[in-house]
């Protein structure tokens, strides 16, 4: 057992599927430099044909990778910036997405886009601090948020070994944290599998992403007067909506933690689809960014916009309508 | 330049190629307005020598990437025009097993990558293909078609740096067919076609787009480069569209060019002037043999079953994952 | 009055809103020629400094309108594939919906984006058969699917004189219905505001788009059994959920018919917005296409992705819960 | 060329903006350390030659686009300093009100339509914009600064073309500071960089971007095109970085190159060079006219208020839409 950071968790995954599968390959924006530390010792280790610096060409990378695993390589693909895959969203989500089934079968494209670094970063604006994978759900790319540095490299060997494109988000967020744990020891993460980060019984709070530590934090916080489950459903497409439903049976309440735009976000599709048919016994809620959010420079109003502890808190103990709710409005 | 095994063989390949094409767009054009073939077609007549010509300069196991325009490209390379009809007409015996249709078959068994319907987007899939494949020790090549149209096209300019850049094994193919749907390409591109692919390194030709042996000579060397591992090329082959845009012109009767104009350039047939470097016999055996290959491939086509309506959802996720459907 | 079509009335708001203000342009492939016919006659009308044919080069023409808003002129594209939005997706989401806010309120950018034909075109298979308007929704930027003939009228002129990017969806499935209507006297449509295109007060059916003829049909077939209420929203982003509110006051009953893929969709935010704060006495259903679908070729194949009325009916009965659903189980 | 009013002034008010820029970006790079700027900035240091020589040529009522490394831009084309620190800074004084930061500065009572930090993106806006100022019957010149690295997006290649076609009053300022990041221009790029504009017919050439009045006089000739109506020009500035891609880098202490290789390009400071043709007590005016001015800016801007938190939504929507906010 060591400790380790999430970054240095998709650093070690990569790399040790590279080792495992000469058949990975890493394309993107100055990974040789290694810049975002992702891809860092990796030139040394699988030389220069393994590991390409592009030019910053976004759509023609993107589908440079499509083609390559057609002829049977796996790449990966590291984007600096999550609006990058704005600029390929043709290439992911009307090329690469639609090639099995538009073949009829007779193809896959297993290509893994790594986000580094997405939702907001303190300084870097609007630009830099979009957090869109419900896009991907809703095209239907395959799309995994890790929270924890073990999911970081349980889900970044899955999404390398899926025959289909997969997309992780690794969020700023989550980035600094740091665990105890032994890589050699971690098994990958099945896609589409969530886990109940912290069992309870009254309500539970489906959080993504790097929420999932705030998450945690609200329900020790409250740990005295509300029994709250955190469930972390890990990948955002497919979801794990057994998963969802199991954790309902027990606590019957639903409150959804999401960093992004709250209209046909992946917050709403979890509300909706436990309104259709799980077990709510009080009205589901959810805590996002504003409808079509840009977050905007000033650290004060940045802030402002990404939801709060504060946030969730009162949504839960609304949810639970407990009289600690009236509590926290007076006090 | 390589010559071809036998010359005289070369040719009646060529010209079989180009009839083979011609005939089975003038069939599929009856199955549109019969209806057997829903959505249209956007018909290849008058650029046949472009896909004879680049294909009969590739192997089996080249590879190629196609577009909206692609029965040529895909007859060309070696599909069989019996399946290629049937998914056509959306059956199940077609070649994406009816997922694809006209703007999208795809036959990796020889090489066919698929065709894409939009424009320029096919490219940096077909180099990355192109760079694995030399990655792989192999030293095939993969041919990229597209039109004039897709040299406006951003990702396209971008590959062009890429394939350079890494000396990738491709050919890009532009088939300047003079029209962008209704657009002129002089109207939509500044400068020459041939001058954006030199402007990064790559060499780049004008090729008479309806000849189908210069279009093979030009391919020719053009893949000898590319296997010598001397990177990409790029073939700007002038030709001219002598049909609609799409079927649907047929209703709409356009405007933006004359009837004088297209009777004007169908005087430079492909296929006359292919059909001209054989005897009245080899060509009238060839143009035979064609008619009753056609005829058994409609046959086959308009007999083969539909798509079962719940199958619909199969490969969409090439490891079968299966995701919820329409109704919760 | 006269015998109009949708093609028509966008045509008509184009031309008269051109003629109404010397500020708007078009550009767009084709569009001198009219291919989709949506510009006919204007190359005649206002001359080729206001009807621009473009090369195909759809992110660099997006920018392009962006600038020329910048400078004060009004500018509409053409689309003529909803796909070709993901080739503008940067310029769309990450531009120009993002220059108000990130400039402090100095710019704004009334762009229109018009697609013509969204949705599913029998035999353009799956590249040609995309509903993205969920995808703008998501990220803020304004978004219409009319599905009347005076509503696409009254709603481009809208759109066309809003001060911010309007993305407007007119469906292929809408794009041939007709009309008596007399364009003269139709008002612009605000955005935002939905209408009941038929009351009912058992259930409200929201349907989006053509769908909404679709659900006007099953109202009718059920008009004996069920009274269905069916609610267009017009605009779905900014969604008009106080329209939906007051439906649901009436019938406390909703399901959803929505022509776009079903996770984090518009179908899904409906339920969810609903399930946190409205009326609801039995659970919200939707229709939709299935998760992350890509249409296929073959007509019986692409039908059977699209929500379809028989879905609708049986989702209204079991919405209902009224005798009628055994009946249709079992007959 | 037209000649600038008086060439002593332009010698002096062409020293006066490197100087405003260096001294600037010193300022900065000290708020960065201490905290009030949050998140970093790309520092021009090194390439102060091209924002001056480039505005100099430009009227008031011109455009430009920036960048992500675009302080020197703003600078140059005449924002108040003080208002520019302020939105370095985050505050309610700032030019974007504290919205935008250091990589997305606009002002557009002074023509400058905003900086972009995505690569390339803001080339078609410029050329919109210019294209929108001739509609109106202005003769108004857009210039479009970019970097090396943008030559590789697509997005500015298809503005390169919609530029040559439609004549736009638009200068394609590229200054190739040598590396986008880490990655060298010439590992990046195949062909040259003129090379890409010429392939469009667009006038371009290569300019020394360390010395101030080059870049003014090539930028006066390409203005005086486009304000004729004789459209788009690409200049090439060669420059190098001095300082880091970013101020993130001074805590990772990348290996892209060399200290050697820093000192070496240092030893041609377009400081140096613009300051050596003044007499020093003109330049010693001048430092200590701009010590003042950044003195008083920074006073300003860190004594300006932060924004209040309630108005992180304010315009979202020019028309003042609200929609949702974070709980329902
Ligand atoms: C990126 C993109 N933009 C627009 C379209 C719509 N469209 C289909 S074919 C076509 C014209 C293509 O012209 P060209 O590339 O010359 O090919 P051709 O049709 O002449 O064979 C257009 C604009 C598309 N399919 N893709
Ligand atoms: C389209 C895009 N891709 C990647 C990035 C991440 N990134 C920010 S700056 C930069 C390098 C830009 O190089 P260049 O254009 O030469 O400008 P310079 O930084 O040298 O001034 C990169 C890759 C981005 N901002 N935009
Ligand atoms: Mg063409
Ligand atoms: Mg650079």
């Amino acid at each position: 057992m060591a400790n380790q950071s999430y970054l240095k968790a998709l650093n070690r995954a990569l790399g040790d599927e590279m080792a495992r599968d000469p058949a990975v390959c890493v394309f993107g924006e100055d990974v040789r430099s290694a810049a975002t530390n992702v891809t860092a010792g990796l030139l040394g280790r699988f030389g220069p044909q393994r590991v390409l610096d592009t030019p910053i060409s976004e759509q023609a990378f993107t589908g440079f990778a499509t083609g390559a695993a057609l002829a049977g390589l796996r790449p990966l693909i590291e984007y600096q910036i999550p609006a990058l895959l704005f600029l390929a969203f043709e290439q992911i989500a009307d090329q690469a997405h639609k090639v099995s089934l538009m073949t009829g079968g007779q193809a896959r494209v297993p290509v893994t886009y790594l986000v580094t670094g997405s939702g907001s970063r303190e300084g870097w604006a609007g630009q830099h601090s979009d957090h869109p994978y419900s896009l991907f759900a809703h095209v239907g790319v395959k799309t995994v948020v890790p929270a924890t540095v073990r999911d970081a490299y349980g889900l970044l060997v899955s999404a390398i070994r899926d025959d289909d494109p997969v997309v992780l988000f690794a969020p700023s967020g989550a980035m600094r944290r740091r665990e105890e744990v032994d890589f050699a020891e971690v098994a990958p993460v099945p896609l589409g599998v969530g886990r109940v980060q912290r069992p309870g019984t009254q309500v539970t709070v489906v959080a993504i992403g790097h929420l999932v530590h705030d998450a945690l934090a609200v329900a020790d916080e409250l740990a005295e007067e509300i029994s709250v489950e955190v469930f972390d459903p890990r990948t955002v497409h497919p979801f794990d909506w057994s998963g969802l439903a199991a954790s309902l049976e027990r606590t019957g309440r639903l409150v959804v933690f999401d960093d992004a735009n709250r209209s046909c976000g992946i917050g709403g599709e979890v509300l909706a689809t436990a309104a259709e048919g799980m077990r709510l016994i009080a009205p589901p809620r959810r805590v996002t960014r504003p409808d079509g959010a840009v977050l905007p420079f000033a650290v004060q109003l940045d802030r402002a916009l990404q939801p709060s502890r504060e946030q969730l808190r009162a949504a839960i103990l609304a949810s639970v309508g407990s009289t600690q709710l009236a509590g926290a409005a007076h006090g | 330049m390589p010559k071809p095994a036998s010359a005289e063989l070369n040719r009646a390949e060529l010209y079989r190629t180009v009839r083979l094409i011609r005939r089975f767009e003038e069939r599929a054009i009856e199955l549109v307005r019969s209806g057997v073939i829903v959505g249209g077609i956007h018909p290849y007549i008058g650029q046949e020598a472009i896909a004879a010509g680049v294909c009969a300069a590739l192997r089996r196991d080249d590879f190629i990437t196609s577009t909206h325009r692609g029965h040529g490209h895909v007859l060309a390379k070696g599909a069989d025009p019996a399946r290629m009809l049937a998914e056509l007409a959306g059956r199940v015996t077609g070649l994406n097993r009816g997922r694809g249709g006209s703007m999208h078959a795809a036959d990796f068994a020889v090489g066919i990558l698929g065709a894409d319907a939009i424009v320029g987007a096919a490219a940096p899939i077909a180099a990355g293909a192109a760079w694995a494949s030399r990655q792989a020790g192999a030293d095939r090549v993969t041919a990229a078609f597209f039109g004039d149209g897709a040299v406006n096209q951003g990702v396209l300019l971008e590959t062009f740096n890429l394939a350079a850049l890494w000396r990738v094994p491709v050919v890009f193919v532009c088939e300047n067919n003079g029209f962008a749907t209704s657009t002129r390409t002089g109207d939509a591109v500044a400068g020459t076609i041939v001058g954006r692919g030199a402007a990064f390194g790559i060499p780049a030709s004008t090729v008479d787009g309806m000849d189908p042996e210069s279009v093979h000579a030009a391919t020719a060397e053009a893949v000898a480069r590319a296997r010598a591992g001397d990177g990409p090329s790029l073939l700007e082959c002038v030709t001219y569209r002598f049909d609609a845009h799409h079927t649907f012109e047929y209703a709409a009767r356009p405007r933006y060019r004359s009837a004088e104009e297209v009777a004007a350039a169908r005087a430079r047939d492909p296929l006359d002037i292919q059909g001209a470097r054989l005897s009245e016999a080899a060509r009238a055996r060839i143009d035979a043999e064609i008619e009753e290959l056609l005829a058994r491939a409609v046959l086959f086509a308009t007999g083969s079953p539909h798509p079962d309506p719940d199958s619909a959802l199969d490969y969409l996720y090439a490891d079968g994952t299966r995701t919820r459907s329409a109704v919760g």
